[in-house]
């Protein structure tokens, strides 16, 4: 009873993390069909700039949200000035630019803060715990989850809402026709990187919060969003969620049952059979995809 | 195929390169056939990938799984008490089956999901061998080599030029492929299925038997890279040889130098290695972001890579050329 | 005005839309050579031709898909040649394009709505009352505003382009294929509307390979073949001249 | 049945709910040319996509020579001697010309053959014949429309074809083009390759064919000599419609209304 209660939050912690991270990672691969490994960076930056934030005397509740529109700019600034660049060429080029990228900003982190963990000191008031049937679950364990869920229902209600959403959909689905209604479809894809290195930066931000930061947490969390939005598939919100739900409870069932060691692998084998299943990969919702 | 006078150079410059890297060991000291050893290794497998990314178009992730059996299937066969010959033999069948195994469903997979299962390939290997405890084996743990094969015997001197030999060998084995491979209607049906694969096999082109028979030409080499690495360094450790950084910075080579060229990733790792050896280990995170830098500057000013230097001359970095290479994928 | 080969001059300056000396293609390859005409305000233009002839690349030019080699396109008084597709459905020049092109994941009304993305005197109670509108056009979008646009009929995909392109208070509405793959009754309801839409006040550019169709609709029509305007006449005289038939069947 | 090159039997391929090709039956006999018509839509494309392997069909049965090759794979069709061009052009684009047509002659029908003097032969031949020796070592890219269509001929040619299809050669050529390509296409005829002539120039189809089959809808609409099908009122209302009567019809609504703007 008590180990199903931990393994229960357990999982629904990794959900709302992995949901975040893998929605916008889907986001740009969907809209741009960019592969963006960069995007473990983009977690790594939110991670350290929430640490910085702490550091200089902000409450790590604040430093989330600021860490988030810092991270929307760097998305929109990273579209504009390269990721444009390279979104009509062929696939490699854009997962050679975002690696590239990637080396960049995993390198100067180690520059700057070198491969030390770096980890924030909680405030008193998220340092409790509640027992619910004997599983502890901390008060910061809540809020992550909290703030994680919340993220995704914004983002929900942002792609199924409004109009910018809409737009967003429909340059996913049919470029130029996009056009041909008047979107202007490179501001769309600054807006596209820049929710999904928000969101990244979020991802990060509350792992720091948890654990810690370090120049490694991104390539670490890159693969877990790789496989969340491949189980998952691409082009809707319901896919990346979906995905972080197997993924989460698989994940946090044999870390509780055999070990951390073997839940890569049980994740990367759910992808690869599902891949071999279907082999033009799981799709969203039938009519998401063009 | 018509020959052009390059093409016919092409051969005679790889001969004398050859015949220039068999007399290194003359004149180089334990740093300098360190290095060259190195070289060696990465043009090999630069090649290897260049094979599949370059000439077929598959961005395949899935080396380290090949690279990774190579060395560990070698080691345990040693440590099983096989000799030399059965290790190097053994261990290559075992990526064979493996790049049979992940070969004949992921290359069915389009765009990024192939990039992504190969991937996942590489890592969920990885995983598997991190926890398999059979055979003698203990996969965290790493196990000396040396001594298992009785190498020690050997001098240090002549255990380095034995391995610079076998680099050697292996890297001649790779440009050789890729210089026939650039001379056989097998080199020119890839091109044509990287462009165009439907086209190509209404042409008579057996498109999937083609590309499997690339994967495997590939694992191959990979793998006895992989098998030759583990030897020469002595200590294995699982993470090191399933590392996927080394397979993303072998492509970074290979797109440095130019895919789908005979000179390409031979350029792209002597430009990495130097950037490496030159700026230090010391330095590794500058390293880091100089290589990173250089690799973005090329996909946007230079995206067919550092070779069009020796195609187009001077021009290849005139303003306009960069410019226009800049505007050539942009979106609207 | 006779079946005459058309020479080009200087614009019309009271034309709604004046295209003069356009050459253009896809990348290098030259597919329009030469093209001018006018489109007068409150008129209802065809372009009929061929499969081939150029008639889609040309419609993707005025809407800015594609950037012509040379030439001019002037719309409402301004040069558009090189302007952004954005900028153009800005201006009122408003594009169903050919195969519909819907937004298949999106709603129906999803799809409407995005059609006036771009509208200057954009309001809630603008676009509430453009979608009115175009569910009084067509009445069967109305029902379906919930449904995902991939899942209609080819007709009723048909009107939720055609409206799509309403959303945006077009000047101009240009229209590539009406009829193509459509049933003749589903043609002729399409048709009837579009005389509704016309007579509101909007001016039409059908570009149609159905003769049928583009001659019973049109005031003028231009005959391309092989990317050049080859005839420009009213419906009647083409129809009497037999030049079509000809184009098409034989000669 | 011994003069059929080709007997087609109940062909369908269906994607979803729509039935592209719906059961179609078809002969072609060895050394004629045989024109496919129909509308936009009608499954003329697709129809050749099934023949030649590039799609797998629904249902029905394709006997090539004699040989049952429903389920053979487009290379192997191709090895047979089955070839094809594509409606928009497929060059490989970072080949040369003359590469792209060493592809068919290396591979295609010759492949056991082998022998690399003996293709590069071949394919200079075949590009002869396309009009293409002259620019044969530059890239595709510099080809205009007309370019590349002989470009897919000559690549088809060098794959040494007994039948070959068509998909809408003269798409997109001015009538000299036209011409240039109709006075091409008899002449690999009458070397002996049988041909499927895809086409909407109708005049062209005519003028060409010995036999036309027309198709709408996924169905075989009439089959039968080039003047039978121009007179069949079924086929030209199904191209044109009936004009005279949809202008009547149409027209007469129109002019009973007020109309903005000034008429022609």
């Amino acid at each position: 009873m008590q180990i199903c209660l931990q393994i229960f939050f357990d999982s629904l912690l990794l959900i709302g993390l992995y949901s975040i991270g893998a929605l916008g990672f889907a986001l740009i691969w969907g809209v741009l069909n960019v592969l963006n490994i960069a995007h473990g960076a983009f977690i790594m930056l939110g991670g350290y700039l929430t640490f910085l934030l702490w550091r200089n005397g902000l409450d790590p509740l604040l430093a989330i949200p600021a860490t988030m529109a810092a991270l929307f700019a760097v998305g929109w600034l990273i579209q504009r000035f390269l990721i444009d660049y390279v979104v009509s060429g062929p696939h490699s080029l854009g997962i050679a630019l975002t690696y590239g990228l990637n080396l960049v900003l995993i390198g100067l982190a180690l520059y700057f803060f070198t491969a030390e963990y770096r980890s924030i000191n909680l405030p008193p008031y998220l340092r409790g715990y509640v027992d619910i049937g004997g599983a502890k679950l901390t008060y910061v364990r809540i809020v992550i989850m909290l703030i994680a869920f919340f993220l995704t229902a914004c983002v929900w209600w942002f792609m199924d809402r409004t109009e910018l959403g809409a737009a967003i959909r429909a340059t996913r689905l049919d470029m130029e026709a996009a056009r041909l209604v008047g979107i202007k479809v490179r501001t769309i894809f600054d807006l596209t990187t820049g929710i999904s290195a928000m969101l990244a930066g979020a991802m990060g931000g509350l792992i720091a919060l948890l654990h810690s930061a370090s120049p490694a947490m991104g390539d670490q969390y890159l693969l877990q969003v790789l496989i969340v939005t491949v189980l998952g598939g691409l082009g809707s919100i319901a896919g990346p969620m979906l995905g972080a739900l197997v993924l989460g409870i698989s994940t946090s069932l044999v870390s509780n049952l055999w070990g951390a060691t073997y839940s890569t692998l049980v994740g990367a084998t759910l992808v690869l059979l599902v891949l071999v299943l279907k082999p033009s990969g799981l799709r969203g919702r039938a009519f998401y995809e063009a | 195929m018509p020959l052009s006078a390059a093409r016919d150079r092409d051969g005679i410059v790889l001969a004398l390169l050859v015949l220039g890297a068999c007399c290194l060991p003359l004149v180089f000291g334990a740093y300098g056939l360190r290095v060259a050893t190195m070289v060696a290794m990465y043009v090999a497998l630069a090649q290897s990938w260049n094979l599949i990314g370059g000439y077929t178009g598959l961005i395949s992730l899935a080396q380290p799984a090949f690279f990774g059996s190579g060395a560990i299937a070698a080691l345990i066969f040693l440590v099983n008490g096989a000799p030399v010959w059965l290790a190097v033999l053994g261990s290559l069948g075992v990526s064979l089956a493996i790049a049979v195994m992940v070969g004949a469903p992921t290359l069915r997979l389009v765009g990024h999901y192939f990039v992504v299962a190969t991937l996942l390939v590489s890592e969920a290997l990885r995983n598997l061998v991190l926890n398999l405890n059979a055979f003698n084996f203990n996969g965290g743990i790493s196990v000396n080599i040396v001594s298992k094969v009785g190498l020690t015997a050997l001098s240090p001197t002549t255990y380095n030029q034995v391995f610079y030999y076998v680099m050697l060998g292996l890297a001649t084995t790779a440009m050789l492929a890729i210089f026939a491979l650039e001379r056989s209607k097998w080199g020119l049906a890839l091109r044509a299925i990287r462009d165009n694969q439907r086209a190509a096999s209404a042409l008579g082109v057996a498109a999937t038997r083609l590309k499997i028979a690339v994967v495997l030409a590939s694992a191959a080499l990979v793998s006895l890279v992989g098998t030759a690495w583990a030897f020469w360094i002595g200590t294995v450790e699982t993470n090191e040889a399933f590392s996927l950084t080394l397979t993303f910075e072998i492509i970074v080579m290979v797109f440095l130098g130019g895919r789908g060229t005979l000179w390409g990733p031979l350029l792209g790792v002597l430009v990495v290695l130097f950037i490496n050896e030159t700026i230090g280990v010391e330095l590794a995170e500058i390293t880091q972001v100089v290589s990173g830098v250089i690799v973005v500057l090329v996909v946007l000013l230079q995206p067919d890579g550092l070779i069009q230097i020796f195609r187009q001359g001077p021009r290849a970095f005139a303003p306009k050329t960069l410019a226009a290479n800049l505007r050539r994928y942009r979106v609207r | 005005m006779g079946a005459s080969p058309v020479s080009p001059g200087a614009p019309d300056a009271s034309a709604l839309l004046s295209v003069r000396g356009l050459d253009g293609g896809h990348g290098p390859i030259q597919v329009l050579a030469d093209i001018s005409f006018d489109v007068r305000e409150g008129e209802v233009m065809a372009i009929i031709g061929a499969n081939g002839a150029g008639k889609t690349t040309l419609l993707r030019i005025l809407s800015g898909l594609i950037q012509p080699m040379r030439g001019s396109i002037r719309f409402a008084g301004r040069e558009i040649a090189g302007s952004s597709s954005d900028e153009i459905v800005g201006l009122g020049l408003c594009q169903a394009p050919e195969g519909r092109r819907l937004f298949s994941g999106l709603t129906v009304e999803e799809n409407l709505r995005l059609g006036s993305f771009r509208r200057r005197d954009k309001s809630r109670r603008v676009v509430a009352d453009a979608l009115d509108q175009v569910f009084a056009y067509f009445p069967r979008l109305a029902e379906r505003r919930g449904q995902l646009a991939g899942t209609m009929s080819g007709g009723e995909q048909q009107m939720c382009a055609i409206g799509r392109a309403l959303m945006a208070g077009p000047r101009l509405l240009a229209i590539d294929e009406l009829s193509l793959g459509l049933a003749p009754v589903i043609v002729e309801e399409l048709v009837a509307i579009l005389y509704d839409i016309h007579e509101a006040g909007t001016t039409v550019l059908l570009v149609e390979q159905d003769v049928s169709v583009a001659l019973g609709v049109a005031d003028r029509a231009l005959v391309m073949q092989s990317g050049k305007i080859v005839l420009q006449s009213s419906p009647d005289e083409l129809l009497a001249d037999d030049a079509i038939i000809k184009s098409y069947l034989g000669g | 049945m011994s003069a059929d090159i080709l007997a087609v039997a109940g062909l369908a391929k269906h994607f979803g709910g729509l039935r592209a090709v719906d059961g179609v039956d078809l002969a072609v006999r060895r050394g004629e040319i045989v024109g496919l018509i129909g509308p936009n839509g009608a499954g003329k494309t697709t129809f050749v996509d099934l023949l030649t392997g590039s799609e797998p069909p629904t249902g029905g049965r394709i006997t090539y020579r004699g040989t049952d090759i429903t389920s053979l794979s487009a290379h192997e069709r191709s090895r047979m001697g089955l070839a094809r061009t594509f409606q928009v052009p497929r060059p490989f684009g970072d080949l040369t010309i003359r590469e792209n047509v060493l592809v068919g002659a290396l591979f295609g029908r010759g492949e056991r053959r082998g022998g690399r003097p003996e293709a590069l032969d071949l394919a200079n031949r075949c590009l002869e014949r396309a009009g293409l020796s002259a620019v044969a070592d530059q890239s595709t890219g510099s080809l205009s429309t007309a370019g590349l269509k002989r470009l897919e001929v000559a690549r088809c040619l060098a794959a040494e074809p007994d039948l070959l299809f068509l998909d809408e050669p003269l798409g997109g050529l001015n009538p000299t083009e036209v011409k240039d390509a109709l006075g091409l296409i008899r002449g690999l005829n009458d070397s002996g390759i049988t041909i499927v002539f895809i086409e909407h120039i109708i005049p062209a189809v005519m003028s060409l064919c010995h036999r036309v089959v027309v198709l709408a809808s996924g169905r075989k609409l009439a089959d039968g000599d080039p003047s039978e099908i121009v007179a069949n009122p079924e086929v030209q209302r199904a191209y044109l419609g009936d004009v005279k009567a949809a202008v009547r019809r149409f027209g007469a609504r129109r002019r009973a209304a007020t109309r903005p703007g000034g008429a022609a």
